[in-house]
C-alpha cells in the first residue's frame, strides 16, 4: 500500500458560481502526497489554497463547484462516486481540521459526545475511547465532560486534532489550523502533531500562509498563486533556492531581524519623553466591597518613550499590551497611575472635543473594521483633518491630499471617492495611518497594524511607519506579538507578561539575549527561529 | 450591514426582479394608491347611505353596501387612507422611539444602559394586547389614542433589536477610530452608527407597519376604536355589528378583512424577500442553481460539473 | 444558577412594575368611574345609595399613596376585591375556571405551533430551494397576515356555524365540566380544536420562518462542516447537530410567544366564546369592572412572566453556554 | 317601577354588537363558586329537554350569587326567584296583582294599604306574611347600598311601613306622592327569616336563595350555564320544570343558537323577517312591542341650543325613517311630538297635541332652513349658521363607542344637520366619559332614552321640571339637557297629589302640549323591546295576537307574568 499516494490530485479545477457564470478559483492543479508525508501548501489569501483543502473531501460550500480533474485519497476516487460512497470515505480515509477552533465544535454537545460520534464512524477494530483520544493530544481526560466553550482555543484545536485521528485516516488536512491562536500555542500544537505523525504514520496536508512554519514542519512545499501551483519542492531544496520569482518574493517579503547592525539608542531628550507612565494599572470587574478584581490587565507599569523612537511592546495574547495602548491614546481610562503624553494626560474620548490637542493617535489592527464601510476615504480623512487640533482649516482638501501622498496613496484624487471595500488591505492600513497623522501627533500607537495583512505587504507597511518616524519625527509605540517584526522595526523592545513589563532593552539585544522566560518562549515559538535567513544566525535560545 | 453594502446594484436589480417582491410591490402599490386617491376615485360619500341595506355587489356598488346602506368600495378606499396613515405613524414613532432608546443605551452604556435595558425588558415581557386593551379602555377612542397606545406598547422589541445591533457596531473599530479622531458623540451616533443600521431599521419598520395595521384592526374590532371614523378595522366592527355573516353579507366582511391581510401580506413578502436576498447562504444556492447545479438538499457535497 | 437567580430577580421586578402600572392606570384617567359603574347598573339611585355602594365596592377617596399600599397588601394576599359587574362576588370567584381554560388553549396552541413550525422550518431549510421551501413561506406569510379575529370569524362561520363540525363556543357541553374519561376528554378536545387551530394557523408562519432561517444559519457553521466531514448520515447531521442548535433561538422566542399568544388568544376566545381569561378581560373592559380588569391583567401578566421564567430555565438546560455566564 | 328617564341603556342593542349585548347581559350576573373544581353540590341535573332554554346572561364566569339587591343582580334573581307585590304589565297597561291582590289609597293620599295574597309560601315552606314586606323595606332603609325599585323611597316620600295584620301592609307617606305606588309595589320581597341573620346584606352572596318565585332551586351550576327548577311551594300552577340559562358570549353565538332552534325564548336576531321566521314559520316568532323613545338631547345651556326654534329646526332636518331602517330594520315608527311612546301610554296621549306637533317631528329641511333664516341664524361663508352670540353653530355629538345603533343614529344626525347649516361632529368616547359628560351637563348633543314607566309623570318630571335640573358640573342622570319650567313643577305636584284618573289625564295632556311647544328634547323613534320565541317544545308565549304580557326577557318582572302560561308541547 505504500506505493499508493495518500492524496493524488490531477488537474483539479474549482470555481465559484457567480452572477455571470463560474469564476475559476483553482486552475488545473496537480500534486500528490505520499503516504506518511508532510506536505505544505503555501500562498497568500485568495490564492485558492483553502479551496483545494475543502474540495478534497467535497466540503466546499456553495457556490463552489469542482469543474474538472481528479481527486484520489489513498486510491479512492472522490469525484466520480455517488454521495454515499464519498460520505463513507470521509474521516475514515481522510479527516480535516478547520481554521477556527472556536466554531468547529458543536457548542451544545459535550467533548466526549463529539469524540464518540467520530469514533462511531469507524470499525470496532480501532477500539479507542474518547479518553484515550484526549490523552493522545495531551489533554486531561477529566475534560471529557466539558463543553467546547469551557476549553481554551488551543485545547479545542487539540480536541479536533484528536477527533481527526480517531479513525487513523491516511491523510489529515490541516486548513490553517492555528491562525486564530497565539504563536506559543501554535508551536505546541505542531510539536504534538509532528510527534503523532511519527507515531502513527499518517500523511498531512498543511495549508498556511506562513512559510517559516512550513520550513520547520513540512517535508515538501507547494506554493500557490492565483489558483495555480507555481512551484513544488522538498523543503531543504526550497530553502536553498526558489525556482519561481513569486516564491522568492514571498520569502523575502517577510520582515526579518537584521542582526548585522546593532540597534542604536536613538538620540532622545529623555528629560522630556513623549510618553511617560507611572504605576499605571487597569483592572476590570473590581468588586467595590472586597476591592478584588476579576482581571488586572495592566499592572503597575512605569514606562517611557522618547520622541522619534520606535518601541515595540511585545507579549503573548492577553498580556495586557493592547489595553496599555488604548490607555495611552485615551480610549480606555486607567484604574490608577499616571500617563503623560507629551507632558499631558490623555483626554478620555468621552470628554474629547474637536480641535483639542491630542498627542497620541491610534493605528488600528482591523483594517476591515477600522474604516466605516459607508463613508469614502475622502470623508474619513476630511473629518480627521477638520477635527484635528489647531492648524489651518482653510485648505482641508490640500491637507488631505498631502496626507494621502505621505502614505503613498497616489494619485490622491483617485482615492478620495472610493469606499473602504474598494481598497486592498494594505491600502486601507495606509488610510488608517494617514488618518492618524492628520492630528500631527507626537506619538503613534500602532496596535498589531500588520497582523491582518498578507505577508507580502507587511514589510511595506512597517517600512512606511519607519519612514514616517524618520520624516516626521513621530514616536511609535508598536504593539505586537511578533518578535520578528518587532526586531525588524523597533529601536527598543519591551516585553509584557501578565500586565507587567518584564524585560526592556535595545531591540536586538533583547532578542539576542533574552532574560525573561517569557521572552525566550516568544522567541522560541517563532517558526524556524529568528535568524533563519540571516547570514549570521544567532544561536537559538 | 448597510443596505448599500448588502446590496450592490446587481442585488438591487435582483430584488426588483424577484417574483415575491414584484407581487408584494404591486399589491402594496395598488392599495396605497387607491387609498391616497380615495377622494378622487371613491364613487360615493362613504358615510352616507347611498344604497339599500346590505346590497350585494352590483354595477352601482361594486363591493356592495353595508348594513347601513353605505357603499363598501368607498368605505374601503377612505378606510385605507385612515388605516394606513395611522399605521405608518405608529411604525414611524415606534421605530424612532426604539432607536432613541437603543442608541442612548448603546452609546452611554453604564447605568443609563442598565436602566433603559431593564425598562425595555419589562415592556417586552408584559403581554401586549391585554395592556393595550386596558389602556385603550381608559382613553377616549380615536386615532391619537390608537397611535399613542400602540406606540407605548410596541417599541420595546425594536429597542432590544437596535441595541444589540448598535452594541455590536459599537465594538467595530471604526467607532473607536472616530472617537480617536475626536468626533463628538452625537456625530458618531448620527453619522457613523446609525447609517450602518439601515437595513435592520428598514426591516423593523416594515414589520411595525404590519403590527400596527393588525393591532389597530383588532382594537377597533373590539370596539375600542372610534366608531365614527372609517377604517378597515371599524368596517369589520360594523359588519360584525350588523351580523353580516349571519345575514349573508359576506362582502362587508371580506373586503376590509382582505384589505388588511393583503397589506400585511405584501409587506411581509417584501421583507422576507429582502431577507432572502441578503442571506449569503441562500444567495450561494441561487448562484449554484444558475450555474446549472441542482441542489436537492442541504447535505454538504460539493458538486462536480466537468463541462463547465 | 447565578443566571437563573438573576432572571428571577428581573421577573420579580417586572411583576412589581406590572402591579404598579395596574394600580395607577385606572386612577390616572379622567372621570369618576365609581359613579359611572353605579349609574350604569342601577336606575334608581340617590346620593345615599351611591355612597353606600361605593363603600361596598371598596372605592375610596383616600390619598393615592395610601390606596396604593392597601392595594399592594391585598394583592400579596391574593385579594382583588369584589367584582363590580358580578357584585357581590369576589373577583377571584369570577375569574375561577377561566384561568384553567386559557392555559389549556394557550399551551395547546403554543406547543402545537412551536412543534409544527419547527418541523416545517427544519424541513424547508434542509430541502431549501425545493418546492416545499418555495411554497411554505408565502403560504404561511399569507395566513399570518390575517388578524387573529378575522381568521377566527371565518373559521367560526364555516366550520361551526355553516358546517356544524365543531361546537359553537364554550369549552365543554354539559353544565358541569366533564369527567376526565375518554368521552369527557373528547368533548373538551372537540371544543378546543377550532380556536386552537386558528391560533396555530396565524402563528405558524413566524415559527417556521425563524426555524428555517436559524437552520440555514446553523448549516453554514463550521461545526456543521465538521459533522459533514465526519461522514455522518444526513439524517444524523440534521437531527443531532443542526436542529438541536437551530431550536435554541426558537426556544428563546417561546417566552415572547407566550405573551403574543395570550394576546391573540384574547381575540380568538372572544370569537369562539371560549371561556378563558381573554374573554373575561374584554367583558370586564366593557362593563367598566376595574377590580376584575385589574386582576385579569395582573394574572395574565404574571402567567406570562412565569412562562418566560420557565423558558429561561429551559434554555439554561439546553444551552450550556448560558450556564457559565452571559445573557440569553 | 322605577322612574326617571335614565339614558344609560342605549336601546337594548342590536344583536351583533358585542358591547351592547354585553352591557345588557351584564345586568344579570353572578354567584359564588365556579372554578374548575366544581363546588356546587353535584345535584341531579333535570334533563335539558324539560327546561326552557333562554338567553339572558352573558359571560363564562357565572358565580353563584343570587343577591337580588345587587346593582348587577343575576338575571334569575328578580325574574324567577323573588317577586314583587304587583307587576306593571306593559303589554296591557294594567297593574297586575301578584303577591298582593289589591291596594287602596287613603282619601288624603298619604297612606296606601296593600292586601297580600294568603296562599303564598316561601320555597322553604315558611309562610309569606306582611312581616316579610315590612322587613324588606326596613332592610333597605337601613342599608342604602341595597338597590331595588324602592331604593330611596324613604328619603323622598315614604315615612313608615306597618304590618297591620298577617295579610295587610300599610305604607305611610311623608307627603302626597301617588306615583310612589309603582315603586313600592314593584319592590321584590325577601324572606325575613333568612335575611335577618345576614351580617352584611349588601355583600351577601345568597348562594341558596329562598324566594316566593316559580323557580328557586339551583339544580346544577356551571361557570357558563346553570339550571333553576321548580319552587315546590309555588302559589300558582306551573306546567314547566324550570329554566336553563346559558351564558352566551357574543351576539353571533346568540344568533346562531337562536337560528338553529336551540333556544326557546330569546331577545334579538337582526332582521328577523329575513333571517329568523322563514327558517320555521310554524314555530318561530317574534314580537317587538315599543315601550320607550330614543331622544336627541341638546344642552339648553349652550348658546343657540337653548332656543326652541333651533331645536325644532334640528328635529325637522332628521331622517327618522333612515334611523329606523338601519337601526331596527324598519320595525318601529317615528316618535310623536309628546315624547311618549304610543302603545303603553295610549290612554294618556292627547290626539290634538300629536296632530298639532306633527310638523316639527317630521322631516322638512326646507322649512327648517326657513325657520332658522327667519330667526336670524344666517349662514356664514363656510355654510355654517352663526348664532345670535356670534358663535357658529358647530357642535359635537358624543356617543359611547360600541353602542352601535346609537352611533349609526348619531352619524345620521350629523349628516342631516349639515343640510340646515349646523355643523355636527361625531365624537365617540368611552362609556365612562360619556356618562360623566352627559350626567354633568358638559356636552352639546347626545342621545338618551326614556325609561319605561307606569305613567308619563316621570318622563315629564325628568325632562322639564326645575326640580330635576342640576347645575352644569353636578352629576344627575336626569334632565341632562338642563331644561326647567316652574309651570311644570306645579302641574307635577298636582298630579302627585291626585288619586283621580281623569284629573291626572288632564294634567298630562297639558304637559304634553308644553313639551311639544318647547321641545326640551327631540324625540327620534320608538324603541322596540326585543323578544322572540320558538314553540317547538314550549307553547304559550305572549305575542301580538295574545298580548297578555311583554315578551322581553330583559324587562324586569315581565317573565314572571309569562311562566304560568308556558306549557310543554305534547310529543
Amino acid at each position: 500500500m505504500l506505493d499508493v499516494p495518500a492524496l493524488d490530485i490531477v488537474d483539479l479545477s474549482v470555481g465559484y458560481a457567480g452572477e455571470n457564470g463560474i469564476i475559476p478559483a483553482v486552475d488545473r492543479v496537480s500534486f500528490n502526497i505520499a503516504a506518511g508525508e508532510f506536505m505544505g501548501l503555501a500562498g497568500e489569501s485568495g490564492c485558492g489554497k483553502s479551496t483545494i483543502a475543502q474540495s478534497i473531501l467535497r466540503l466546499l460550500r456553495a457556490p463552489g463547484i469542482i469543474t474538472g480533474g481528479e481527486i484520489r485519497i489513498a486510491g479512492n476516487d472522490m469525484l466520480s462516486q455517488d454521495d454515499n460512497a464519498v460520505r463513507a470515505l470521509r474521516w475514515r480515509t481522510a479527516s480535516i481540521v478547520l481554521q477556527n477552533s472556536l466554531t468547529s465544535l458543536n457548542p451544545v454537545k459535550r467533548i466526549a459526545w463529539q469524540l464518540q460520534e467520530a469514533l462511531n464512524r469507524g470499525t470496532s477494530a480501532v477500539g479507542r475511547t474518547p479518553a484515550e483520544l484526549l490523552q493522545m493530544v495531551d489533554i486531561d481526560p477529566k475534560r471529557l465532560r466539558a463543553y467546547p466553550h469551557e476549553l481554551s482555543g488551543g485545547q479545542r484545536q487539540r480536541v479536533v486534532i484528536a477527533m481527526a485521528l480517531a479513525l487513523e485516516p491516511k491523510l489529515i488536512i490541516l486548513d490553517e489550523p492555528t491562525t486564530a491562536l497565539d504563536v506559543i500555542v501554535q508551536q505546541e500544537i505542531f510539536v504534538t502533531v509532528k510527534a503523532l505523525q511519527r507515531q502513527m504514520g499518517f500523511a498531512v496536508l498543511l495549508i498556511t500562509h506562513d512559510l517559516p512554519l512550513l520550513f520547520e514542519v513540512a517535508d515538501r512545499i507547494a506554493v500557490m498563486r492565483d489558483g495555480r501551483i507555481v512551484e513544488t519542492a522538498p523543503v531543504p531544496r526550497f530553502r536553498q533556492h526558489q525556482e519561481h520569482p513569486y516564491s522568492r518574493a514571498l520569502l523575502t517579503a517577510s520582515p526579518k531581524v537584521d542582526f548585522t547592525t546593532p540597534s542604536v539608542a536613538r538620540p532622545k531628550s529623555v528629560a522630556h519623553p513623549v510618553l511617560e507612565t507611572a504605576h499605571l494599572t487597569k483592572a476590570y470587574g473590581t468588586n467595590p466591597l472586597t476591592g478584588r478584581s476579576a482581571l488586572v490587565a495592566v499592572n503597575d507599569v512605569s514606562f517611557r518613550l522618547a520622541s522619534g523612537e520606535i518601541v515595540a511592546l511585545v507579549g503573548a495574547s492577553g498580556s495586557g499590551k493592547s489595553t496599555f495602548g488604548r490607555i495611552v491614546t485615551g480610549l480606555t481610562r486607567p484604574s490608577s497611575g499616571d500617563v503623560l503624553v507629551d507632558g499631558r494626560t490623555p483626554v478620555p474620548v468621552s470628554r474629547r472635543r474637536p480641535h483639542q490637542p491630542r498627542a497620541a493617535q491610534m493605528v488600528f489592527q482591523d483594517v476591515y473594521g477600522s474604516l466605516n464601510p459607508l463613508h469614502t476615504i475622502g470623508h474619513h480623512l476630511r473629518r480627521a483633518v477638520i477635527s484635528a487640533p489647531g492648524g489651518d482649516k482653510t485648505d482641508v482638501e490640500g491637507r488631505v491630499a498631502a496626507l494621502l501622498t505621505e502614505v503613498g496613496l497616489t494619485p490622491t484624487a483617485s482615492y478620495l471617492d472610493r469606499r473602504p471595500h474598494e481598497l486592498s488591505g494594505g491600502q486601507r492600513q495606509r488610510v488608517g495611518l494617514a488618518r492618524a497623522l492628520a492630528a500631527s501627533p507626537k506619538l503613534l500607537v500602532a496596535d498589531e497594524p500588520v497582523s491582518m495583512l498578507d505577508v507580502s505587504i507587511r514589510r511595506d507597511i512597517l517600512n512606511l511607519i519607519a519612514r514616517l518616524r524618520d520624516e516626521q519625527g513621530v514616536a511609535v509605540l508598536y504593539i505586537t506579538h511578533d518578535v520578528v517584526s518587532a526586531g525588524y522595526i523597533a529601536d527598543r523592545i519591551a516585553v509584557m507578561h501578565r500586565g507587567q513589563i518584564v524585560e526592556e532593552g535595545l531591540a536586538k539585544a533583547v532578542l539576542a539575549n533574552p532574560q525573561h522566560a517569557c521572552t525566550r518562549q516568544l522567541i522560541a515559538a517563532v517558526p524556524g527561529g529568528l535568524g533563519l535567513e540571516t547570514p549570521n544566525p544567532v544561536p537559538a535560545s | 450591514m448597510s443596505l448599500s453594502e448588502t446590496f450592490g446594484a446587481k442585488a438591487r436589480r435582483q430584488l426588483l426582479g424577484s417574483i415575491p417582491v414584484t407581487v408584494g410591490l404591486v399589491i402594496l402599490g395598488a392599495l396605497v394608491a387607491a387609498s391616497v386617491l380615495a377622494q378622487v376615485i371613491a364613487p360615493y360619500n362613504p358615510k352616507r347611505a347611498t344604497g339599500g341595506i346590505n346590497e350585494p355587489p352590483s354595477l352601482a356598488h361594486l363591493f356592495g353596501t353595508t348594513g347601513q346602506g353605505q357603499d363598501v368600495l368607498s368605505q374601503f378606499l377612505y378606510g385605507g387612507q385612515n388605516t394606513l396613515w395611522v399605521a405608518f405613524s405608529i411604525a414611524v414613532l415606534t421605530t424612532l422611539l426604539a432607536l432613541v432608546v437603543a442608541l442612548t443605551a448603546a452609546y452611554f452604556r453604564g447605568w443609563v444602559d442598565d436602566v433603559l435595558t431593564l425598562v425595555t425588558n419589562v415592556f417586552l415581557v408584559i403581554p401586549g394586547l391585554p395592556l393595550v386593551v386596558v389602556l385603550a379602555a381608559f382613553l377616549p377612542p380615536g386615532p391619537l389614542t390608537m397611535i399613542m397606545v400602540l406606540t407605548i406598547t410596541g417599541w420595546a422589541f425594536g429597542a432590544r433589536l437596535f441595541r444589540s445591533q448598535a452594541l455590536s457596531l459599537r465594538e467595530r473599530e471604526f467607532i473607536a477610530a472616530a472617537e480617536d479622531v475626536g468626533e463628538s458623540r452625537w456625530r458618531i451616533v448620527a453619522i457613523e452608527l446609525l447609517p450602518n443600521m439601515g437595513s435592520v431599521v428598514a426591516a423593523y419598520f416594515v414589520n411595525q407597519v404590519i403590527f400596527a395595521i393588525t393591532a389597530q384592526a383588532s382594537l377597533e374590532f373590539l370596539g375600542l376604536g372610534d366608531g365614527g371614523q372609517i377604517t378597515w378595522g371599524s368596517m369589520l366592527f360594523w359588519a360584525q355589528n350588523s351580523s353580516a355573516l349571519i345575514r349573508g353579507a359576506w362582502w362587508t366582511f371580506v373586503v376590509p378583512g382582505m384589505a388588511i391581510a393583503l397589506t400585511a401580506f405584501s409587506l411581509a413578502l417584501i421583507n422576507n424577500a429582502v431577507d432572502e436576498i441578503g442571506n449569503p447562504r441562500l444567495r450561494a444556492d441561487r448562484l449554484l442553481r444558475r450555474a446549472g447545479v441542482r441542489k436537492p438538499s442541504a447535505t454538504l457535497m460539493t458538486p462536480v460539473k466537468r463541462d463547465a | 444558577m447565578y443566571y437563573i437567580a438573576k432572571r428571577l430577580a428581573f421577573y420579580v421586578l417586572a411583576a412589581f412594575v406590572a402591579i404598579t402600572v395596574n394600580f395607577f392606570l385606572p386612577r390616572l384617567t379622567p372621570g369618576d368611574p365609581a359613579s359611572t359603574i353605579v349609574a350604569t347598573y342601577s336606575t334608581s339611585l340617590n346620593a345615599e345609595s351611591l355612597a353606600a355602594l361605593k363603600a361596598a365596592y371598596g372605592l375610596t377617596d383616600e390619598p393615592l399613596l395610601q390606596q396604593y399600599l392597601t392595594y399592594l397588601g391585598n394583592v400579596l394576599r391574593g385579594d382583588f376585591g369584589r367584582s363590580l359587574s358580578n357584585f357581590p362576588a369576589p373577583v377571584m370567584a369570577v375569574i375561577g375556571a377561566g384561568f384553567g381554560w386559557s392555559i389549556l388553549l394557550g399551551l395547546t396552541s403554543v406547543l402545537l405551533s412551536f412543534v409544527l413550525g419547527s418541523v416545517l422550518g427544519a424541513i424547508a431549510a434542509w430541502r431549501r430551494g425545493g418546492w416545499f421551501d418555495k411554497l411554505t413561506p408565502p403560504v404561511l406569510l399569507f395566513l399570518g397576515s390575517f388578524p387573529y379575529f378575522f381568521l377566527a370569524l371565518l373559521l367560526f362561520y364555516v366550520f361551526c356555524f355553516k358546517l356544524g363540525w365543531f361546537p359553537m363556543g364554550n369549552a365543554y357541553s354539559s353544565v358541569n365540566p366533564p369527567a376526565l374519561n375518554l368521552a369527557g376528554v373528547g368533548d373538551i378536545l372537540m371544543h378546543l380544536i377550532a380556536p386552537a387551530f386558528t391560533i396555530v394557523l396565524v402563528s405558524l408562519g413566524p415559527w417556521t420562518l425563524n426555524m428555517r432561517n436559524a437552520m440555514i444559519g446553523v448549516l453554514s457553521e463550521d461545526y456543521l462542516t465538521l459533522a459533514e466531514a465526519k461522514g455522518l448520515q444526513p439524517r444524523r447531521v440534521l437531527l443531532s447537530h443542526a436542529v438541536r442548535t437551530a431550536l435554541l433561538p426558537n426556544i428563546t422566542a417561546l417566552g415572547a410567544a407566550v405573551g403574543a399568544v395570550f394576546s391573540g388568544q384574547l381575540l380568538t376566545e372572544i370569537v369562539f366564546t371560549y371561556p378563558g381569561l381573554g374573554y373575561s378581560l374584554m367583558r370586564a373592559v366593557s362593563a367598566v369592572d376595574y377590580p376584575l380588569m385589574q386582576a385579569l391583567f395582573l394574572i395574565i401578566t404574571l402567567s406570562v412572566l412565569a412562562a418566560n421564567f420557565f423558558v429561561d430555565t429551559l434554555y439554561v438546560l439546553l444551552d450550556p453556554r448560558v450556564r457559565t455566564g452571559g445573557e440569553a | 317601577m322605577h322612574t326617571n328617564s335614565v339614558p344609560k341603556q342605549p336601546s337594548p342593542g342590536l344583536i351583533g354588537r358585542l358591547r351592547t349585548s354585553l352591557r345588557a347581559l351584564a345586568l344579570g350576573a353572578l354567584a359564588s363558586v365556579s372554578a374548575f373544581a366544581v363546588t356546587a353540590p353535584a345535584l341531579a341535573e333535570v334533563p335539558l329537554d324539560q327546561l326552557v332554554r333562554i338567553v339572558a346572561e352573558g359571560g363564562n364566569s357565572f358565580t353563584r350569587t343570587f343577591n337580588p339587591f345587587s346593582p348587577t343582580a343575576r338575571w334569575v334573581s328578580t325574574r324567577t326567584m323573588y317577586e314583587p307585590l304587583m307587576i306593571q304589565n306593559y303589554a296591557t297597561g294594567k297593574l297586575d296583582p301578584w303577591l298582593a291582590t289589591a291596594y287602596e289609597w287613603s282619601a288624603d293620599a298619604l297612606s296606601l294599604t296593600v292586601t297580600l295574597r294568603d296562599d303564598v309560601k316561601w320555597s322553604d315552606g315558611q309562610p309569606f306574611s306582611a312581616d316579610d314586606v315590612k322587613f324588606t323595606f326596613e332592610l333597605m332603609k337601613a342599608n342604602p347600598g341595597l338597590i331595588g325599585p324602592a331604593s330611596g323611597a324613604f328619603g323622598q316620600y315614604l315615612a313608615s311601613v306597618e304590618a297591620v295584620d298577617a295579610k295587610t301592609v300599610k305604607f305611610t307617606f311623608s307627603s302626597t306622592y301617588t306615583p310612589g305606588l309603582y315603586s313600592l309595589v314593584d319592590q321584590f320581597i325577601v324572606p325575613q327569616h333568612v335575611w335577618k341573620d345576614v351580617a352584611d346584606p349588601v355583600t351577601f352572596e345568597n348562594p341558596d336563595p329562598v324566594g316566593t318565585g316559580p323557580f328557586t332551586t339551583i339544580d346544577a351550576f356551571g361557570t357558563d350555564r346553570y339550571q333553576v327548577t321548580k319552587n315546590p311551594n309555588y302559589w300558582q300552577p306551573l306546567n314547566i320544570e324550570g329554566v336553563f340559562v346559558q351564558g352566551f358570549n357574543g351576539n353571533d353565538q346568540v344568533s346562531a343558537a337562536t337560528l338553529s332552534g336551540n333556544l326557546d325564548w330569546g331577545g334579538l336576531v337582526p332582521d328577523p323577517d329575513v333571517t329568523f321566521v322563514p327558517l320555521d314559520p310554524e314555530h318561530f316568532g317574534y314580537w317587538w312591542p315599543r315601550t320607550s323613545v330614543v331622544l336627541l338631547l341638546a344642552n339648553t345651556t349652550d348658546g343657540a341650543l337653548g332656543d326652541p326654534v333651533v331645536r325644532k329646526a334640528m328635529s325637522m332636518a332628521l331622517d327618522r325613517q333612515r334611523m329606523i331602517n338601519t337601526g331596527v330594520w324598519g320595525k318601529s315608527v317615528a316618535a310623536n311630538a309628546t315624547g311618549l311612546p304610543e302603545a303603553p301610554f295610549k290612554d294618556w296621549l292627547d290626539a290634538k297635541v300629536i296632530a298639532d306637533g306633527a310638523s316639527w317631528v317630521s322631516i322638512d329641511p326646507d322649512a327648517a332652513n326657513k325657520m332658522l333664516d327667519d330667526a336670524g341664524y344666517t349662514k356664514g361663508a363656510d355654510g355654517v349658521r352663526v348664532g345670535k352670540d356670534g358663535k357658529p353653530l358647530k357642535y359635537d355629538i358624543i356617543v359611547p363607542s360600541g353602542w352601535n345603533d346609537w352611533v349609526s343614529a348619531c352619524q345620521i344626525v350629523a349628516e342631516n344637520l349639515k343640510d340646515i347649516g349646523i355643523d355636527v361632529t361625531l365624537r365617540t368616547t368611552t362609556a365612562d366619559s360619556w356618562t360623566n359628560s352627559t350626567f354633568t351637563g358638559q356636552f352639546q348633543l347626545s342621545l338618551g332614552t326614556a325609561q319605561r314607566t307606569a305613567t308619563p309623570f316621570e318622563f315629564y318630571r325628568n325632562n322639564m321640571a326645575t326640580t330635576s335640573v342640576k347645575p352644569v358640573g353636578e352629576a344627575s342622570p336626569n334632565n341632562q339637557q338642563r331644561y326647567g319650567d316652574p309651570k311644570v313643577d306645579e302641574l307635577l305636584a298636582k298630579f302627585a297629589a291626585s288619586t283621580d284618573a281623569a284629573e291626572q289625564k288632564a294634567i298630562i295632556a297639558e304637559l304634553e302640549g308644553m313639551f311639544s311647544a318647547a321641545a326640551p328634547a327631540i324625540p327620534l323613534y320608538e324603541q322596540p323591546d326585543w323578544g322572540l320565541y320558538n314553540t317547538r317544545r314550549f307553547t304559550g308565549f305572549p305575542n301580538e295576537q295574545d298580548p297578555y304580557a311583554p315578551l322581553s326577557l330583559q324587562m324586569t318582572n315581565g317573565p314572571l307574568l309569562v311562566w304560568p302560561h308556558l306549557a310543554r308541547r305534547a310529543e
